[in-house]
């Protein structure tokens, strides 16, 4: 089995693609995707911790951010739902009417 | 315990909110002649109280207020205090009658003028330095509006530059008390706010804050001087005094000048002397003092010498003739202190006379510019009366008040600030000659038909000056109901600098 | 182990880098579910079981069909892109 | 009853007219003459008590009184012969000078304000005559400053009245500040020596009263004395309108004449001659270091406070006199005259102090009295005549003696005693006959003694001129062709009989003289204050040395005679060319543009507060406040704000950046 | 163990449920009643929060009772209830006020359980349900596009947040091998410090720092304040900022045992940049609402001084400042929204409701509301006697004593930024006041409806209060600051 240091690399490659979406992507859909795949980098820190401190809390850790990212999810499809709505895009660049 | 001082200050700050509930003129300002008549009433009541041969705090009353943080509401008053507040209630009752004829929103407008008498007032008798600050800053306010909203073209400008300004020098001033409370609670263990016990400790402090460049106390010290001589206000830390000024209405520059300015005085007598001897290096900080003050004096003098606007030139003359405060109080003899504390009262009663004689002129000609007047003396014989006696008391004309502040910090400062006194007597030629210059130029000569009709001032502009002039002339002749007191608490205070001629540069 | 470790890893990588990278939006998000997969995986090699199968469940079940829908929803005429 | 020491009437002699001046303010307006008799009530009254006193203390008593005031300052009463003689003067000629206001002045609208100053003014230098102390004195000085301020600038509608009120102030003020500084250091030094145990005073409150000083004095460090005494001497200097202060005294005629003749006479210009004599013990006591440094250039012995007084004196009276000869307004003419014969005083108290010791002051009060009547009466009738013909320019009068007989005669009498007209040998002679006298023959001896002739060449050359110019004014006021337009006729009795008056006493006041010398030389005496007398015997003075003054009287006056009545002598070439020497006496040698234009303007005022208004304004205020601070932040908080882009992508990648550069820090700090 | 201590909690919670439920069975038209039950039931819940006596643990020590956490409940509590409050009139129209409700306490419930938090998870979870109740307030108006668009930046940076936060979570999880705050913290104590700790605690710093607006986590917050609706702006301003705070105080200070390092400088740079930024900015803002957002800014930067000197009396300070400025940004928000309605009142069409030019002359047309406003202003410019002033002094005065007991010139130049710093913030108040008092008013007089004057009248009774008889306060945040055991 590989050592946590492996899964501690995968995490972070996982979270800075993450950030690297967040930055670069202009559609609301792939940066809450981004989004998603932070958190999920997260968690994989957090069962390996688990694991190979042989403590059970890490994963309930991770339970618990799993459903949350999903309810987290679940409001920012709707809030981009409800923006589509009112202006016609969801691109990112062009929903700036709040700035300076 | 008496409780004079509370119900002093109580009295207008309950008067300024029923002057904001007012409707009308007529009851706005009879509110604010009766509240602070009361507050007249009880300031003479408090000085027949008073005994001027004690050097000590008298009338001292103490109200535990937030003990975590050892703040006492503790108020009295001594020789420094008495006179200011004696002051106060004299101006502000005279302001309100100056001011009778306010039309722009009066309810406000006299609700102001008693809220700074309850400021200062504050400032004055305060004993707790947390209450002290609090005070030190609530005079702010009501003068923030006081000029923004009854000021001229510029008032925004001046309103808020002279807010920020006295604000940053208040903060300034606070980090120092910060650190003398620190420094009294290592000593003590228990936390305390009381001034004296804080000025006492002040010797205690060690350390260097910028290792052989600055040490703790000379920080402390240049901290608090900064603060006040900031209200004073001196060169270079003026140049919010002239816009103000100019700015604001009549009885806003009244009371600026002769209770706001003050302050600083009296931070200087209160706070600066008892820790001058014990700083790191007084003789430096002495050096500064007198700098500062001989250099406000001429500068003051030079810069009223060159301005066009009648009030710009009073104003400037406030800081030439607050230059004298400074320079007395740097010189750390009995009597020249007591002078810079005349100084202070004299000159508090002087400035409103010439504030409010550039108001009436203003109010009658529609222009303060000294080149556009000329001749008004024809159609205003009384200003020009009240006015006069107002220039000459303001130039230092001997019978009157001011003459006997400067003799006294010109005479005593000598003989440890020689080369300093001798700068400073040079400035009173020019002091006479912007003085009379103006007179000549806006009051005498050829009367400027451009101006139109204009009228004398009215009974009750006259009147508050004319009680001013008297009590000029009074003082002038028998300053003793406030020198002796000033005397005999300046001679305590300076007991413990009198190892220090010898350091004196 | 190892080699399972590395297949599981590389594929959870690559498809996390193709959801940022890939142009349609659909695609992204089945590369995200890929992705999810992938980490269940890692979980279970990490002896996570319950976790491994809640987040099955959970992003791949519930989320990556929100997202889809929400890019049907989100849809500007024939075109898929929100360019 | 006078002198009692509880006595209340030494007081009143100032109070009196103090208490007129407010009562004519206030209630002038409804009184008739503007309540012009409020004010010569008072002062009659304090003439009655001075007389009243000097009846009770002639020959060798004084009357001193004294209460403590604020501080460690006293207020003080001090009649001494010195004291009481310039009180009698002063009432008696400000008396005469109210008394002639009431016809001069009875058209004037502004009567009640005119008598409340005039009587103030009068009041001020009352007290200056009365203080027993230098900080009083002081005090009274600067009253009187401002007294003349307000009554030169009485017309105060009139600019140049305003202008010359104001110069006159300011110009005084300059000598009144070396004056107070001569104050400081006495003050100081006085304390000093009290500290240092060597004196001591009954009472803190006495540390200032002239006795106190007298007796310091001579513990006093010698160089410090002589810089108090020259500073004193500053004070009197501009008061007394000495070179080079003398610009403000001719402008100062833009006032009423009655207020020429006050200020020029009884008050004001006195007070400087007064102060010198006042303390005059501490000029004495100067070293004489001067002398011993350049032997070459100072006659040794002489204390180097009196070699000053008397340089500056007897150069003032030639300087001026020059100018006299040449101006054509007849109180400007009559204003150089007073310039010159103050001139005369100092000289007097330099030159006889340093020879004759106490006599000096006799010499010096008894010139200044006479000057007084002689000088009052001038300028009244110089009053009569303006009220006569509505001009102050001597080139429009002419021909007025047929009209007004009693003006010419006293003004004759009066120019004849300003020349010191009179018959030596006799004693016989107009008073200034025989005060000018004294006076050159005072520096004759003292240039006998030193070797210093100067003072005497001044003295003799400047009486030439003195002579000259007054003969000149009467001449072409009173005699020739009347050059005006204007019905003259004399002047109302009330202001003719004061005339009178003064006219006898300028006659005939010099036969005091003995007496008055004799009594005034032992005022130091009776204050306890020791002064060095001259030592031995006068020398003998030759005869042409006393004949001198009368001669040079009576060349001027023949001068004049040729030139301004026969005619002997056409002026108007000299006149009328651009004689550059005729040029410079004309424009006053540049003073009033030199002091008033270059040093009180450009200098002053263009320069150097006008570079500080722009150092305050501009770069205080303006390049540092305004704008360093000021826009900086306001362009930093517009920079900073287009930060805020608005689009969510930027707002993440600050985030992150935020986060690396966190960890850079940390790195970079912590070391880790 | 009394689950009496976590009565307020459990209060709200059931009256969120209560709160939906009872808007599915009321009409449209009576939903207001919401409102009034939502405001007893927060008042309720402070004055439990007040009233309650002794500390506990709860739910495996996940969860602590003690003086820090009840200060911070009573600080977001205040500014619920005000919110609520204001909410009546604001929302009075809106179909779906139970939903607002429902939201706002679970928010508020949020806000309390992260202030009771002893463990990283339920700080996590805490942290979250606050969150995303506050993402959906913020975009509550669903037809404004300013409103979604609000939400949706404070979502997607929000979401960022918490990735970062969780992140930084797992590695302190990884590295101390316990989630609950006490466990770690004595892990720290004996462990030697590793680079995964700095990365562990600068994730945490980013996720804290994005609540508290700390620059440069702060770029959401002007957007969301000025998009979202103004009552909501008031809770987020207020409130939910303090819940970074409270969470920066439970576990950064742990950060400053474990790093040990001078991670002090950071937090020094961060409160420099931050409070100068914030009120650079702040001066050439032309909508009011941002305005605040951007003070809101400087006075994160003012609170995290505390953690600069970390003394006792600097965390008391930052307490209390927090504490005052829940008064003051809460209630000068809700007069921004009176004013709003002020604006749309006078004109139905009109787009920015918060545009400073609509103060003019606010004195006369609405005046306690001009008042009110004028005595928050105040009291954030730091103006004595108000709770700002006295936040200010303590903090101010643990920095200062800090500086010269240890001659520190460094921290004396941070103390003097400050002061500056708070000298420049009254210029732009003082802009504001000067519209309200000098300018001509622009339109009649209005009544300002109750619920408004109820809930700043509230505000300014705190904001004075504190500021005239700070003692009880002073010793709660004192005790407060004892507990992290600085």
């Amino acid at each position: 089995m590989a050592d946590l240091f492996m899964f501690l690399i995968i995490s972070a490659i996982i979270f800075s693609i993450g950030s690297y979406g967040i930055i670069t992507q202009r559609s609301g859909i792939k940066i809450l995707m981004s989004i998603e795949l932070m958190l999920n980098a997260a968690n994989i820190n957090l069962v390996a911790f688990s694991s190979f401190n042989g403590d059970a809390s890490g994963q309930v850790f991770a339970l618990f951010s799993i459903a949350i990212a999903a309810a987290e999810a679940a409001i920012g499809f709707a809030i981009l739902v409800a923006l589509f709505k009112v202006r016609d895009t969801i691109n990112l660049d062009n929903i700036n009417i709040l700035r300076w | 315990m008496t409780a004079y001082i509370s119900l002093m200050i109580a009295i207008p700050l309950i008067g300024a909110i029923l002057a904001f509930l007012t409707k009308t003129r007529q009851q706005a300002r009879a509110v604010a002649l009766v509240s602070s008549g009361i507050s007249l009433l009880i300031s003479i009541i408090m000085l027949s109280r008073f005994d001027s041969s004690l050097a000590g705090i008298q009338l001292d009353e103490i109200h535990s207020w937030i003990p975590s943080l050892g703040i006492t509401l503790s108020f009295g008053v001594d020789g420094i205090g008495m006179p200011l507040v004696l002051l106060s209630c004299i101006v502000i009752p005279l302001t309100v009658i100056f001011a009778w004829g306010e039309t722009k929103e009066p309810n406000k407008f006299y609700g102001l003028i008693l809220l700074e008498l309850v400021g200062v007032l504050g400032v004055f008798t305060s004993l707790d330095f947390f209450v002290f600050y609090i005070f030190w800053e609530i005079v702010l306010i009501p003068m923030y509006f006081l000029i923004s909203i009854w000021g001229g073209p510029r008032k925004d400008y001046a309103a808020i530059k002279f807010f920020i300004y006295t604000h940053i020098a208040s903060l300034v001033m606070l980090l120092a008390i910060f650190a003398l409370y620190f420094n009294a609670w290592q000593i003590t263990r228990t936390p305390d706010f009381n001034m004296f016990h804080l000025l006492k400790n002040y010797s205690l402090l060690d350390g260097w804050l910028i290792t052989n460049v600055i040490s703790i106390k000379d920080a402390i010290f240049i901290g608090l001087l900064f603060g006040f001589i900031v209200k004073m206000p001196a060169v270079p830390f003026h140049t919010w005094l002239p816009d103000a000024h100019v700015e604001a209405p009549t009885a806003g520059s009244v009371i600026l000048a002769a209770l706001l300015l003050k302050m600083g005085g009296y931070g200087l007598f209160r706070v600066i002397l008892p820790l001058l001897p014990f700083s790191d290096s007084p003789g430096k900080m002495i050096t500064l003092m007198a700098i500062i003050g001989v250099l406000s004096i001429l500068y003051g003098t030079f810069l009223a010498l060159a301005q066009r606007d009648l009030k710009k030139m009073v104003a400037y003359s406030s800081i030439s003739h607050m230059g004298y405060v400074t320079l007395g109080a740097a010189a750390l003899v009995p009597l020249s202190v007591s002078g810079a504390m005349f100084q202070q009262f004299s000159h508090g009663l002087i400035t409103c006379v010439l504030f409010m004689s550039c108001g009436v002129i203003q109010h009658s000609a529609g222009t303060r510019i000294i080149g556009d007047l000329g001749g008004i003396a024809k159609y205003m014989p009384k200003l020009t009366f009240v006015m006069l006696a107002g220039f000459l008391a303001s130039l230092g004309l001997p019978g009157m008040s001011g003459f006997i502040a400067e003799l006294l910090v010109l005479l005593n400062s000598y003989a440890n600030l020689p080369t300093f006194v001798i700068l400073a007597l040079f400035g009173i030629v020019f002091t006479a000659g912007y003085h009379l210059w103006a007179m000549q130029r806006a009051v005498f000569g050829t009367f400027n038909e451009k101006l139109g009709h204009i009228h004398d001032g009215a009974n009750y502009e006259i009147a508050s000056m004319a009680v001013l002039v008297l009590l000029i002339i009074f003082f002038g002749l028998y300053p003793n109901p406030v020198l002796n007191m000033m005397t005999t608490t300046a001679t305590p205070l300076v007991r413990d600098a009198a190892g220090l001629v010898g350091v004196i540069v | 182990m190892d080699i399972v470790f590395l297949i599981i890893s590389i594929i959870t990588i690559i498809s996390s880098i193709m959801v940022v990278l890939s142009k349609k939006l659909v695609h992204s998000a089945v590369y995200l579910a890929g992705t999810f997969m992938g980490t269940a995986g890692l979980f279970l090699l990490l002896n996570a079981e319950f976790v491994a199968w809640a987040q099955v469940l959970v992003y791949v079940g519930a989320v990556v069909t929100l997202i889809l829908f929400t890019i049907m929803l989100t849809r500007k005429g024939e075109e898929e892109n929100a360019e | 009853m006078f002198s009692e020491p509880d006595s209340i009437f030494p007081a009143l002699i100032v109070l009196l007219p103090v208490l007129a001046f407010v009562l004519t303010l206030f209630l002038g307006k409804k009184l008739p003459h503007g309540g012009a008799y409020l004010p010569i009530a008072a002062i009659a009254g304090s003439f009655i008590i001075s007389l009243g006193v000097f009846l009770e203390i002639y020959p060798d008593k004084i009357v001193q009184q004294s209460w403590p005031w604020f501080a460690n300052m006293n207020i003080g009463i001090l009649i001494d012969p010195l004291a009481v003689v310039m009180l009698m003067m002063v009432t008696f000629v400000s008396l005469l000078i109210h008394i002639y206001a009431v016809g001069y002045m009875s058209h004037d609208p502004a009567k009640p304000r005119y008598f409340a100053e005039t009587a103030l003014f009068t009041a001020a230098m009352l007290g200056v005559v009365l203080s027993d102390n230098i900080l009083q004195f002081f005090i009274s000085w600067e009253l009187v400053g401002v007294c003349s301020f307000l009554l030169i600038g009485f017309w105060y509608h009139k600019p140049s009245a305003a202008a010359a009120a104001k110069k006159a102030f300011l110009v005084t003020r300059v000598g009144d500040v070396l004056f107070l500084a001569g104050i400081v250091l006495l003050y100081v030094n006085i304390n000093e020596i009290i500290a240092s145990g060597r004196f001591s005073v009954a009472s803190d409150n006495y540390l200032l009263q002239f006795s106190t000083m007298f007796e310091a004095a001579k513990l006093i460090d010698p160089t410090q004395l002589t810089y108090i005494t020259l500073l004193f001497f500053g004070g009197a200097i501009g008061k007394s309108g000495q070179f080079p202060l003398h610009g403000w005294l001719p402008d100062a005629m833009e006032g009423p004449t009655t207020v020429s003749a006050l200020i020029h006479a009884a008050t004001m210009v006195t007070a400087g001659v007064y102060l010198v004599a006042r303390t005059f013990p501490m000029f004495v006591a100067t070293p004489a270091t001067l002398g011993e440094l350049y032997p070459s250039f100072f006659p040794a012995h002489v204390p180097d406070a009196l070699l000053i007084v008397a340089y500056i004196g007897g150069f003032t009276a030639l300087f001026a006199a020059t100018m006299g000869l040449v101006m054509n307004d007849i109180k400007r003419v009559l204003a150089y005259s007073t310039v010159s014969q103050l001139g005369y005083m100092m000289l007097a108290l330099g030159t006889a102090g340093a020879v004759l010791g106490a006599k000096a002051v006799g010499i010096s009060l008894f010139h200044l009295i006479s000057h007084a009547f002689f000088k009052a009466l001038l300028f009244l009738c110089a009053g009569s005549v303006i009220h006569a013909v509505g001009t102050n320019d001597i080139r429009e009068m002419g021909g007025l003696f047929k009209k007004m007989k009693i003006t010419g005669t006293t003004m004759m009498i009066a120019a004849l005693s300003l020349a010191g007209i009179g018959i030596p040998f006799l004693n016989i002679g107009t008073a200034g006959f025989f005060s000018k006298d004294m006076i050159i023959e005072g520096s004759f001896e003292y240039g006998e003694k030193t070797g210093d002739m100067i003072p005497y060449a001044f003295a003799v050359i400047a009486a030439l001129l003195t002579s000259i110019y007054i003969f000149r004014l009467w001449f072409m006021a009173f005699t020739g062709k009347p050059r005006s337009e204007r019905h003259a006729h004399e002047s109302p009795n009330v202001m003719t009989r004061p005339l009178m008056i003064l006219a006898i006493l300028a006659l005939f006041f010099g036969f005091t003289q003995v007496g008055f010398y004799g009594y005034l030389e032992k005022n130091f005496e009776l204050m306890g204050v020791e002064m060095a007398g001259h030592e031995g015997e006068a020398p003998e003075i030759p005869v042409i040395i006393i004949l001198l003054p009368v001669i040079v009287g009576v060349l001027g006056f023949l001068i004049s005679y040729a030139i301004y009545y026969k005619r002997w002598l056409d002026m108007s070439k000299i006149i009328s060319s651009s004689n550059p020497l005729y040029k410079l006496l004309l424009n006053r040698y540049y003073e009033p543009k030199i002091g008033a234009d270059i040093i009180g303007v450009k200098l002053t005022h263009d320069v150097v507060a006008q570079s500080g208004e722009f150092v305050d304004r501009k770069i205080i205020d303006g390049l540092v406040i305004d704008n360093i601070i000021g826009k900086t932040t306001f362009s930093l908080g517009e920079a900073a704000r287009k930060l805020q882009t608005g689009v969510v992508q930027n707002y993440a990648s600050v985030t992150l950046l935020g986060v690396g550069l966190l960890l850079i820090v940390l790195k970079l700090v912590g070391g880790i | 163990m009394s689950y009496v201590l976590l009565a307020p909690e459990i209060l709200l919670t059931v009256l969120a449920l209560a709160v939906i439920l009872i808007g599915l069975l009321v009409s449209d038209k009576s939903k207001n009643i919401l409102g009034y039950i939502s405001a007893a039931g927060l008042a309720a819940s402070l004055i439990l929060t007040i009233a309650k006596t002794g500390e506990g643990s709860f739910f495996y020590n996940a969860i602590v009772v003690d003086p820090l956490s009840q200060i911070f409940k009573i600080i977001f509590l205040v500014v619920s209830l005000i919110a609520v409050i204001a909410s009546i009139h604001y929302f009075k129209d809106n179909r779906n006020q139970d939903e607002y409700y429902t939201l706002i306490l679970l928010a508020t419930v949020g806000m309390m359980v992260v202030a009771s938090a002893n463990d990283l998870l339920a700080l996590f979870v805490g942290f979250e349900l606050a969150s995303m109740s506050t993402y959906v307030l913020a975009g509550f108006e669903k037809k404004n596009p300013a409103s979604l668009e609000a939400a949706l930046k404070y979502f997607i940076i929000g979401s960022l947040s918490s990735a970062l936060m969780l992140f930084g979570m797992s590695l302190v999880y990884g590295v101390s091998g316990s989630t609950n705050i006490s466990e770690i913290l004595t892990y720290f104590k004996t462990a030697q410090v590793s680079g995964l700790d700095i990365l562990a605690m600068v994730f945490l710093v980013a996720g804290f720092g994005f609540k508290m607006a700390l620059v440069p986590f702060h770029m959401w917050a002007p957007d969301t304040y000025e998009g979202s609706p103004t009552v909501v702006s008031s809770l987020l301003a207020a409130g939910s900022k303090k819940m970074g705070f409270v969470a920066a105080f439970r576990v950064l200070v742990l950060a400053m045992v474990a790093v040990r390092a001078d991670i002090q400088i950071v937090f020094a740079i961060l409160a420099v940049i931050t409070m100068t930024y914030g009120n650079v900015v702040a001066i050439s803002q032309k909508s009011i609402k941002r305005m605040l957002a951007y003070s809101s800014i400087a006075q994160a930067g003012y609170i995290s001084l505390a953690f600069v000197v970390m003394t006792q009396m600097s965390i008391a300070g930052g307490v209390l400042l927090a504490l005052g400025h829940a008064f003051m940004k809460g209630g000068a928000f809700i007069a921004v929204a009176v004013v709003g309605y002020m604006v749309l009142s006078d004109n139905k069409n009109t787009k920015n409701t918060d545009d400073i030019s609509n103060f003019a002359g606010l004195g006369k047309r609405a005046p306690i509301t001009a008042l009110s406003l004028f005595v928050f202003f105040l009291a954030l410019a730091g103006i004595p006697p108000s709770a700002g002033f006295i936040g200010k002094f303590v903090l101010f005065y643990s920095v200062t004593i800090q500086a010269v007991s240890t001659a520190s010139t460094w921290l004396l130049v941070i103390v003097i930024i400050a002061i500056l710093n708070s000298a420049l913030s009254i210029y732009y108040y003082a802009r504001v006041i000067r519209y309200m008092y000098v300018l001509p008013p622009v339109g009649e007089k209005i009544h300002e409806p109750l619920p408004y004057v109820i809930a700043m009248l509230l505000a300014v009774i705190g904001t004075i209060g504190i500021g005239l008889y700070p003692e009880p306060v002073i010793n709660m945040a004192m005790n407060a600051a004892s507990v992290l055991g600085v």
